[in-house]
């Protein structure tokens, strides 16, 4: 089994979805799903104590060795990864479970396809691969999506989807020229062909930047964004609890690529447009937040907002943004998380009020705090996670060409969400009801709803309790990611 | 024969990609349609082109280079089911708001 | 017995005819694979066709499908020679066939006979008069055309079928 | 000889496309187009089978088959469309 | 391959072809639908089955010895499906033409504020 | 985790037990309102024992340290300090915050448990602490910005008050948004110094102050404190903040937080200080809030407010005691904050007992208290004095300081300063005197809700107490306050300190003159208050409040302007910009990187047959994208496009998409048709000239963008991995078909991952269309009604004997998939379009009994056969989806060939053939629907 520790994260949810298939029986979809999930949990954790190591672990599907064979490689970013979207799978289930599965069909088997597509996404060394496995991550999010029903679900659905198989479309393309150009499809394979003399040199950097297009629109950057707010605010609390780490698959993947294939051979390509088109979407996320009008819709501006100060980062071959880009990339994605999971827990409180910016019944204080905690640290205030975070990106970036403009906007941008979230929270958990209604007691929370919230939410402050360890093994993690040599090398190791 | 066939991966683009741009769900199907024949065509092309020499292996014969092909196949499975997927979702908009506009509305 | 192994024998033959002839009958395996075929694929399928019609005279059938092959090349050459000749010539017409067969099965495949045969297509049957609906494409005597129809073609599949 | 009967043979094949595709635009109902998809289809088949045979290659064996098992499918849903609207009811 | 065979295959080619090219002449010719149904699914099927016989025979006459047939079960497919076309569209068309003739009362039943297509 | 030798515990200890403490209350409160109460006096008292411990050595100028790493690399680590500076600040905020506890005890409605308010009071009173102590600037901030939050829900502690909330709201905004800025300053001086370490910064002040973001940073910094401290422009949150409960006023409102700010000042003195541009922020700063918050003060007519106002006044005077920049000034600065802390402290709590016993606040109703609360006022009197700097009470002495610096103060403006002095005095004698005047005489009292007595004896002590403190410091200021103001100071300046002597008296010198003007010119002020009064009057009224909702309106409004500026809800706008902008990326790329190859085609010859098929494709496209608004004709045009793609590839040598090509295109079209069914026959209305224009104008740049890309494409030098495929092939995979081979063996886990697809489609098609209901169009776009022939007898009989012979076929293309065109993929399509040809002909009533009801255990099967013979490898030791394959000696049969790859392609065929009819028959189960509701149980 050791042996096949890396491929366990695709197979385990593969495996947990095919039993609940077998069966629509509620309760046997919920057992094997939180089984399935725990086991995915442990599995990754293992991973991700293996991969400490600094070892590439590579797993060749078929037995075929690449750049001929698919092949999973596991460094420390993939495990990490993977450890995080079992972490949030795990939430987000036990979220889910409380009643919100029962809205519709094969709500778990999609929701188990969903971390096969997330895990196989971080995981693949083979863009085509990658390819599959985003197509299965899109089309479980699509229907989880929406799950639950409803009008706005359906027409975000469709933005969502239109465009996302324009970007599919896009990957295909991509895929051609890269094909065309340098004869692979293996990514380590790709950046030790890119430095040698056989091939052409302007296609390659169209079909990388069509490649980098593709996962920034995954990823949410600004002209390729409008799909995620009205999407992330339709979907059902737990549906965009999780998809707080789908834009982070599309950075994750521009990160390796640009450590891995485009720092040693084309390191001008992301240069002069990322940068400023990350900080605009971070301008008009922040914008945005003060649009929302309902708690759903801000956290999803959050999401947006996260994602553009992420973007920021891969243009810099540095290890130390990379460092500041993964301890970011992990609070951002379970804060974003949390403050899904709370928005819902507001709107059940208030029933028909839902989590619309007015007043309505009051809500329990713990939600209140737990609002509050997620708040801060969303708005980069101390003493979470989201500051820490944002210390380290303004701290690296700051050296960096455009680092004034990123300080006025990103300090900008926090101090506009901080004042959305201080009116808005104000009035959604703290404005009395004009007309007091025969008081009815509010909808009880439920033990799993409670439990996966403080979960996520917890992570808020521990992540910036344990920033010393977590930022050194980012640390490590992104000198890692910065030696594609050593990459290249043990992903082809067999050949060359 | 390549000149061919790029001006027909272009005027594929092409129309796809005006059919898209229209505002009610049928159209925007058959763009896509078109846009991923486009996609498919240019794909099976990154294998450059060949005149009878199939990838089936046989005695003495040349061969195309097969894994395009393998690939445009994945990408015609998937773009089959995701044109299938959409085509559920408009009807399924069509049910809930009584028309097949495509846009996501402004409030949400 | 044979019922039991083989509920629709004209099915399971076409079955491995049309196996033995995709595969070129290349080898005794495939054959085997073929017989096997033969036998899985009816009863697989047998839901989808509740109630097949009986093949009781075979030789009678095989008479059948040399006329039938007969007439597709006579008639073949005749509709070429109108098709670019001069159009005006033509005097199409639709013609009603009274049938005296009753199984839709059987009545279809006289349609399909119909269809094929160059000069004619069977557009419907009316099911609770049992007539069919022929459009020719040159029937100056429609009259001819019918007692044709009922004469080669009717007459013997209700003897095949026995209906 | 069998070179010469197949170049002619392509030219007829090729005409009777056009011809297809001339009935296909140019209508006037439905019902005429679609009779010329199907027999656009159809005269598909006998253009694959003649390069079958100019190249000696029985690769083209199974798109024709299915070409001729499936190509009806098209037309039989067009005409139900028409018919019906509703094709599967 | 034999000269015999070469000859046999040609000509059933040719005679194909040409069968093929008449049924569409009499798809793009003939004066309405109905007729012009005619020309394809006949000419069509018998220009089709030729050729796929011509094909037989050249494969069969190959330097293997083996004999191939499987042309022959695309005629088959061929044979079965043709009708069931034939008569979908000829209903079709009879569907079609038999509104044409009371357009206007049609036009006053479609009330439904149903605008004409631009 | 490990701390350094010099560390010291027990001043960890400080802060630790109040940030735990801070729960306690709320844990306790159902214990009752004394338990919350002790509870939280409990905590403060215990951490004033701990640092009383620590306050020897302080007093000897000693700082202590306490170091641990928290995030080294990144410059945040919890290190301490405690100096004099620091000390002095924590017996402030300890010694007020006890007597807030106590006061608030008695002050805040018997109804409320106080467990909630002393939680959040303690929280605060941690951050403060922390902010005091912190030895590493970021870990200040971090401190700096949790007091921005607890004060926010202390002046939100009334949330269901609106000014409570708004007013909560307004200090966040300004004291957080002051925040963010001395975050970056703290940043950029950390960059300078490249240390977060206080002790590095305060020894790196000439470094500092030349470095060129030396200007930025002091910005930055001072922003951060001015805002923090209600500096003018910054001041207008701190008035409405006291929209707080009185004692929340009292401690962070005049004692605390508004003092941070100058204690941030005081704390980066060394490093920061000693400049010109300093010396006219800081000081201009001061001076300017000083006079202007003076002047407001006096029209105020809440008791708070003038008290608020003064407060602002008071901290312009120590703040421009700061920007004067010299030793002197910086000690007089640092009295004045404990002065003020204790008079201003003890003020507020006397305006709250007016406030409790009267039931407002308003001077125009609340007159004569004197006679009601003599104890009380007498309290207030003296305090009173003191904020107006009569001699023998401690404000008069820091006031004196400030007098003398002034009038020594040489260059550049020798004469402003005394007069700006001198005013600013006379004002504060003005609003003091208007404060004893019109609450504790001037008549009888107007209109009260409430019979106004003394208050409770508890609910006074803390007043009394600090009102003896302003007496003691005000005559032996040199028994009292000389010890920790030298600390203080000497902590502050971090160097020798300058001889200074406090006294009452220094002798009859221009200070004691200028106090003696500000007197009488006060007193003479209040005199005239009548006409000055109508003045103000006039003036427009100002509502910071509102004009505060008005610019978040504002901003929210300009936001949601720029929002749909850019994102308006259309989907056609997301994808132009997506098109618009690939475009763009894509033609820079090129551009921007070296010269490619250019075009030089391998000119391969088109035959006529392709030239055919790519017109037909051509003609298609065209064809329905100019007619698609004719739905159906667009059907038949795009599968007439599907057929030309269809032929492409088996020109192309690409037998196996042909067939793939050609069985999805049955599929789209039965698709598109079912979908077309219910669509509303109107077709949108045409887009304007300027819509036509954009969208062509994309659509010709996409389509000429991908024609020049294949072009360039096929010209580019070729050389790729597919010889391995081609030579491993039959050996490796066991099968001639090298498509095949690639899709189930070498890349079979890109096919599994598309039946995963596949199958979460047939999966979809169930969650989406469940319960879904649609009108049933009566008849077709031209208005014809319906044939009434359901099901067409030809077809239906047909298709009996089509279906066998299907499978026929899909078995041949299945098992022969392996070695010449096909395989599983195919067969399922070509079994499910039969399976679906039975729905067609025969209808779901027909069909559907005869199939499995649930298609989810079949997918399941079907991938588990896939993912199952993938897993089979690993009892081998290979990895997931090794393939094997063989041959097989069959008595008879002879040779037969075996590939594990089969089973994995029969999974591929059961996940096919489950997905498709499962998608149609869904959709067609919809029309079941759709009758049924349209026409009731016909
Ligand atoms: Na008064
Ligand atoms: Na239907």
């Amino acid at each position: 089994m050791h042996a096949h520790l890396p491929i366990l994260p695709i197979l385990i949810p593969f495996a947990a979805a095919l039993l609940q298939m077998a069966c629509p029986r509620l309760a046997w979809q919920r057992a094997v799903g939180f089984a399935a999930t725990v086991l995915l949990l442990l599995v990754c954790g293992w991973l991700t104590q293996l991969s400490d190591d600094g070892q590439l672990r590579v797993y060749a599907l078929g037995d075929w060795p690449a750049p001929f064979g698919i092949v999973l490689v596991v460094d420390r970013l993939a495990a990490m990864m993977s450890l995080l979207c079992a972490v949030l799978g795990l939430a987000t289930l036990l979220y889910a479970s409380a009643g919100f599965d029962e809205h519709g069909q094969h709500f778990h088997p999609l929701f188990q396809f969903q971390l096969v597509g997330l895990c196989g996404a971080f995981l693949t060394g083979d863009l085509f691969n990658l390819f599959v496995f985003f197509e299965v991550m899109l089309l479980a999010s699509y229907t989880l999506l929406a799950h639950g029903g409803g009008l706005a679900r359906t027409r975000a659905g469709i933005a969502y989807v239109v465009l996302n198989l324009i970007g599919s479309a896009l990957f295909l393309i991509a895929l051609g020229l890269l094909y065309a150009t340098l004869g692979t499809l293996n990514l380590a394979d790709m950046a030790s062909r890119l430095l040698g003399p056989q091939h052409d040199v302007a296609l390659s950097r169209v079909a990388f930047a069509l490649l980098i297009a593709v996962f920034a629109l995954k990823a949410g950057l600004l002209p390729l964004s409008f799909w995620l707010q009205p999407t992330y605010s339709a979907a059902g609390a737990p549906v965009a609890a999780l998809f707080a780490i789908m834009t982070k698959v599309g950075i994750v993947a521009i990160l390796r690529v640009q450590a891995v294939a485009l720092a040693p051979a084309m390191p001008d390509l992301l240069a002069g447009w990322l940068t400023p088109l990350a900080l605009a979407t971070v301008g008009f996320a922040a914008l945005g937040t003060l649009v929302a009008d309902r708690l759903r819709a801000l956290a999803a501006w959050l999401v947006l907002l996260s994602a553009g100060s992420l973007l920021l980062t891969p243009v810099h071959a540095s290890q130390q943004v990379a460092t500041a880009a993964i301890y970011y990339l992990l609070q951002s994605t379970l804060t974003g998380a949390a403050f899904f999971l709370v928005a819902g827990l507001i709107a059940r409180q208030r029933a028909d009020g839902g989590d619309y910016f007015r007043a309505g019944p009051p809500v329990a204080s713990w939600i209140r705090i737990a609002f509050l905690v997620v708040a801060a640290s969303a708005a980069g205030l101390p003493p979470f996670a989201g500051f820490v975070g944002k210390l380290m990106l303004l701290t690296t970036l700051r050296q960096t060409p455009a680092g004034t403009a990123i300080w006025i906007v990103l300090l900008g941008a926090g101090f506009l969400v901080m004042a959305a979230l201080a009116r808005q929270g104000c009035t959604l958990l703290w404005k009395p009801q004009a007309l007091r209604l025969a008081a009815t007691p509010a909808p009880a929370v439920g033990w799993q709803r409670a439990l996966a919230t403080l979960l996520l939410v917890a992570a808020a402050p521990l992540l910036a309790i344990f920033a010393g360890p977590l930022s050194a093994y980012a640390q490590r993690t992104a000198s890692q990611l910065h030696a594609p040599g050593a990459y290249v090398a043990g992903v082809l190791g067999a050949q060359r | 024969m390549e000149a061919l066939l790029a001006s027909a991966i272009g005027v594929l683009t092409a129309c796809g990609v005006f059919l898209i741009l229209r505002a009610r769900t049928f159209p925007v199907l058959l763009g896509l349609t078109l846009l991923s024949y486009a996609v498919n065509l240019f794909l099976f092309a990154s294998g450059r082109l060949h005149l009878d020499a199939p990838p089936l292996i046989r005695a003495g014969a040349s061969y195309t280079d097969p894994l395009p092909q393998a690939l445009v196949l994945t990408a015609i499975v998937i773009g089959f089911g995701m044109t299938g997927y959409l085509a559920m979702l408009a009807l399924r908009a069509l049910a809930e708001a009584g028309d097949d506009h495509v846009d996501p509305g402004k409030d949400s | 017995m044979r019922r039991r192994l083989l509920p629709r024998p004209l099915l399971s033959l076409s079955v491995f005819v049309v196996w033995a002839l995709i595969t070129n009958a290349a080898s005794l395996a495939l054959l085997a694979l073929g017989a096997l075929l033969a036998l899985v694929i009816p009863r697989l399928t047998a839901p989808f066709w509740p109630q097949p019609p009986r093949l009781v005279r075979p030789l009678a059938a095989l008479r059948f499908l040399a006329v039938f092959a007969f007439d597709i090349v006579t008639a073949n050459w005749r509709v070429a020679r109108q098709v670019v000749g001069p159009l005006h010539r033509l005097s199409p017409a639709f013609v009603e066939v009274p049938l005296e067969l009753r199984d839709p099965f059987v009545a279809t495949l006289l349609a399909s006979v119909v269809s094929l045969t160059p000069g004619t297509v069977a557009i419907d049957v009316d099911r609770r008069d049992w007539i069919l609906l022929v459009h020719a494409l040159d029937a100056p005597d429609p009259r001819a055309l019918i007692d044709e129809i009922k004469e080669r073609y009717e007459q013997p599949l209700r003897e095949i079928f026995a209906c | 000889m069998l070179n010469a009967a197949l170049e002619i043979a392509f030219v007829f094949i090729a005409v009777a496309l056009a011809l297809n595709l001339y009935r296909l635009l140019r209508g006037p109902d439905l019902c005429d187009r679609i009779l010329a998809l199907d027999t656009l289809g159809i005269n598909a088949i006998a253009m694959l089978v003649l390069f079958g045979i100019r190249s000696a290659s029985t690769a083209y064996f199974e798109v024709a088959l299915l070409l001729a098992l499936l190509g009806f499918v098209g037309t039989v849903a067009l005409c139900k469309f028409l018919l019906r609207g509703d094709i599967i009811e | 391959m034999s000269p015999i065979s070469e000859a046999t295959v040609a000509a059933l080619i040719v005679l194909g072809a040409l069968f093929v090219l008449l049924g569409s002449v009499g798809l793009a010719r003939l004066p309405d639908f109905l007729t012009r149904l005619h020309g394809p699914t006949k000419a069509t099927t018998v220009g089709v089955g030729a050729i796929l016989l011509a094909s037989a025979i050249f494969f069969s006459s190959g330097g293997s010895a083996a004999i191939s047939l499987h042309e022959l079960a695309i005629l088959l497919f061929l044979f079965i499906t043709a009708p069931i076309t034939a008569h979908l569209l000829a209903k079709a068309a009879l569907h079609r033409q038999a509104k044409r003739s009371d357009e206007a009362d049609a036009e006053t039943r479609a009330d439904d504020g149903r605008q004409a297509p631009d | 985790m490990a701390h350094s030798h010099d560390s010291n515990l027990l001043l960890a200890a400080i802060p630790a037990l109040a940030f735990a403490g801070c729960l306690l209350p709320l844990l306790l409160q159902r214990c009752g309102r004394a338990v919350a109460a002790i509870a939280a006096a409990a905590v403060m008292a215990g951490c004033l024992g701990l640092l009383l411990r620590l306050a020897a050595a302080a007093f000897a100028g000693q700082t202590q340290f306490f170091r641990l790493a928290w995030l080294p690399a990144w410059g945040l680590d919890f290190s301490l300090r405690l100096d004099g500076l620091g000390l002095l600040f924590c017996l402030l905020i300890l010694g007020i915050g006890l007597l807030v506890v106590l006061y608030a005890a008695w002050y805040l409605p018997e109804e409320d448990r106080l467990g909630r308010f002393y939680s959040i009071l303690l929280l605060f009173m941690a951050a403060m602490l922390g902010v005091v102590l912190a030895e590493n600037l970021l870990l200040l901030l971090v401190f700096w910005e949790i007091t921005s939050l607890s004060s926010f829900l202390l002046v939100a502690y009334r949330s269901d008050r609106h000014e409570s909330r708004i007013s909560a709201r307004m200090a966040l905004a300004v004291t957080g948004g002051g925040g963010l800025a001395l975050f970056a300053g703290i940043l950029l001086l950390g960059e300078i110094v490249g240390s977060h370490e206080l002790s590095a910064i305060l020894d790196a002040g000439e470094r500092i102050r030349s470095s060129p973001l030396y200007t930025p940073a002091l910005l930055l910094i001072l922003l951060g404190a001015f805002t923090k401290s209600a500096q003018f422009p910054f001041h207008f949150w701190l008035p409405n903040a006291m929209a707080a409960p009185t004692p929340v006023s009292a401690y962070l409102h005049s004692a605390t937080m508004v003092k941070a700010g100058v204690f941030l000042l005081a704390r980066l003195y060394p490093a920061l200080g000693s400049s010109d541009l300093w010396f006219w922020l800081v000081g201009g700063t001061g001076a300017v809030t000083l006079v202007y918050a003076a002047a407001i003060a006096l029209f105020r007519n809440d008791i708070k407010g003038l008290l608020a106002y003064s407060t602002i006044s008071h901290l312009g005077l120590i703040t421009l005691l700061f920007g004067l920049d010299t030793p002197l000034s910086v000690i007089a600065g640092i009295f004045h904050i404990i002065n003020h802390a204790i008079f201003k402290a003890s003020l507020f709590m006397a305006a709250g007992i007016v406030d409790h016993e009267c039931g407002t606040r308003d001077m125009r109703r609340v007159n004569g208290m004197f006679r009601y609360m003599p104890i009380t006022a007498t309290l207030a009197i003296i305090a009173a004095g003191s904020m107006a700097g009569v001699p023998l009470l401690n404000g008069f002495l820091s006031k004196e300081m400030f007098f003398a610096e002034a009038v020594s103060y040489s260059e550049p403006i020798s004469w402003a300063l005394p007069l700006l002095a001198t005013v600013a005095g006379m004002l504060a004698v003005a609003y003091s005197a208007r404060f004893v005047h019109d609450v504790f005489f001037n008549g009888e009292p107007v209109d009260l809700p409430r019979q106004p007595h003394e208050p409770p004896r508890w609910m006074r002590a803390p007043i009394e107490l600090l009102v003896l403190l302003c007496l003691l410091v005000g005559v032996v200021p040199a028994w009292t306050v000389a010890p920790l103001l030298d600390a203080a100071a000497g902590a502050a300046l971090q160097g020798p300190l300058p001889d200074f002597h406090l006294a009452l008296w220094h002798g009859f010198n221009k200070p004691l003159l200028m106090s003696l003007l500000a007197l009488a010119g006060g007193v003479l002020i209040y005199a005239l208050r009548r006409p000055l009064f109508a003045w103000q009057e006039q003036l427009p009224p100002m509502h910071p409040r509102t004009a505060f909702e008005r610019f978040y309106r504002l901003l929210a409004l300009s936001a949601r302007r720029c929002v749909f500026l850019l994102d308006n809800g259309s989907l056609q706008r997301y994808s132009a910009l997506l098109f618009a902008f690939v475009f763009v990326l894509a033609t820079w790329a090129h551009l921007s990187g070296p010269p490619g190859g250019g075009i030089s085609v391998p000119a391969l010859v088109a035959d006529e047959a392709a030239v055919a098929a790519l017109c037909v494709l051509l003609l298609g496209t065209v064809g329905a994208t100019a007619l698609y608004r004719e739905r159906l004709l667009a059907v038949i045009l795009v599968s007439l496009v599907g057929l030309a793609v269809t032929l492409t590839f088996i020109r192309l040598s690409a037998p196996d998409l042909a067939l793939t090509q050609l069985a999805v295109e049955m599929g789209t079209i039965i698709l598109m048709l079912l979908v077309l069914y219910y669509l509303p026959p109107r077709s949108a209305p045409k887009s304007s000239a300027a819509r036509l224009s954009r969208d062509l104008l994309l659509a010709l740049l996409a389509g000429g963008g991908m024609a020049l890309l294949t072009l360039l494409m096929l010209s580019a030098p070729a050389a790729s991995i597919s010889g391995f495929y081609l030579q491993q092939s039959v050996p490796g995979g066991g099968g001639a078909n090298v498509v095949n081979v690639i899709l189930v063996d070498f890349r079979g886990f890109d096919t599994l991952g598309e039946i995963t697809v596949l199958a979460m489609v047939a999966l979809a098609s169930q969650a989406l269309l469940e319960r879904l209901t649609l009108r049933s169009p009566a008849h077709d776009a031209d208005g014809r009604r319906w044939d009434r022939d359901v099901h067409p007898l030809f077809l239906a009989m047909l298709t009996r004997p089509l279906l066998p012979l299907a499978l026929t076929v899909s078995v041949y293309i299945f098992l022969r998939g392996h070695n010449v065109p096909g395989g599983g993929f195919v067969a399922g399509l070509i079994t499910s379009v039969a399976l679906v040809m039975q729905y067609l002909a025969n209808g779901i009533d027909f069909a559907q009994p005869r199939l499995p009801a649930r298609p989810a255990p079949l997918l399941a099967v079907g991938l588990l056969l896939a993912a199952g013979i993938g897993v089979a490898s690993w009892p081998f030791g290979r990895p997931f989806l090794t393939s094997a394959h063989g041959h097989v000696q069959l008595p008879l049969l002879g040779d037969i060939e075996l590939a594990s790859a089969m089973v994995f392609d029969l999974g591929v065929y059961v996940v096919v053939v489950t997905v498709v009819v499962t998608i149609l028959a869904g959709l067609g189960r919809l029309s079941l629907r759709a009758r049924s509701g349209n026409e009731g149980p016909a």
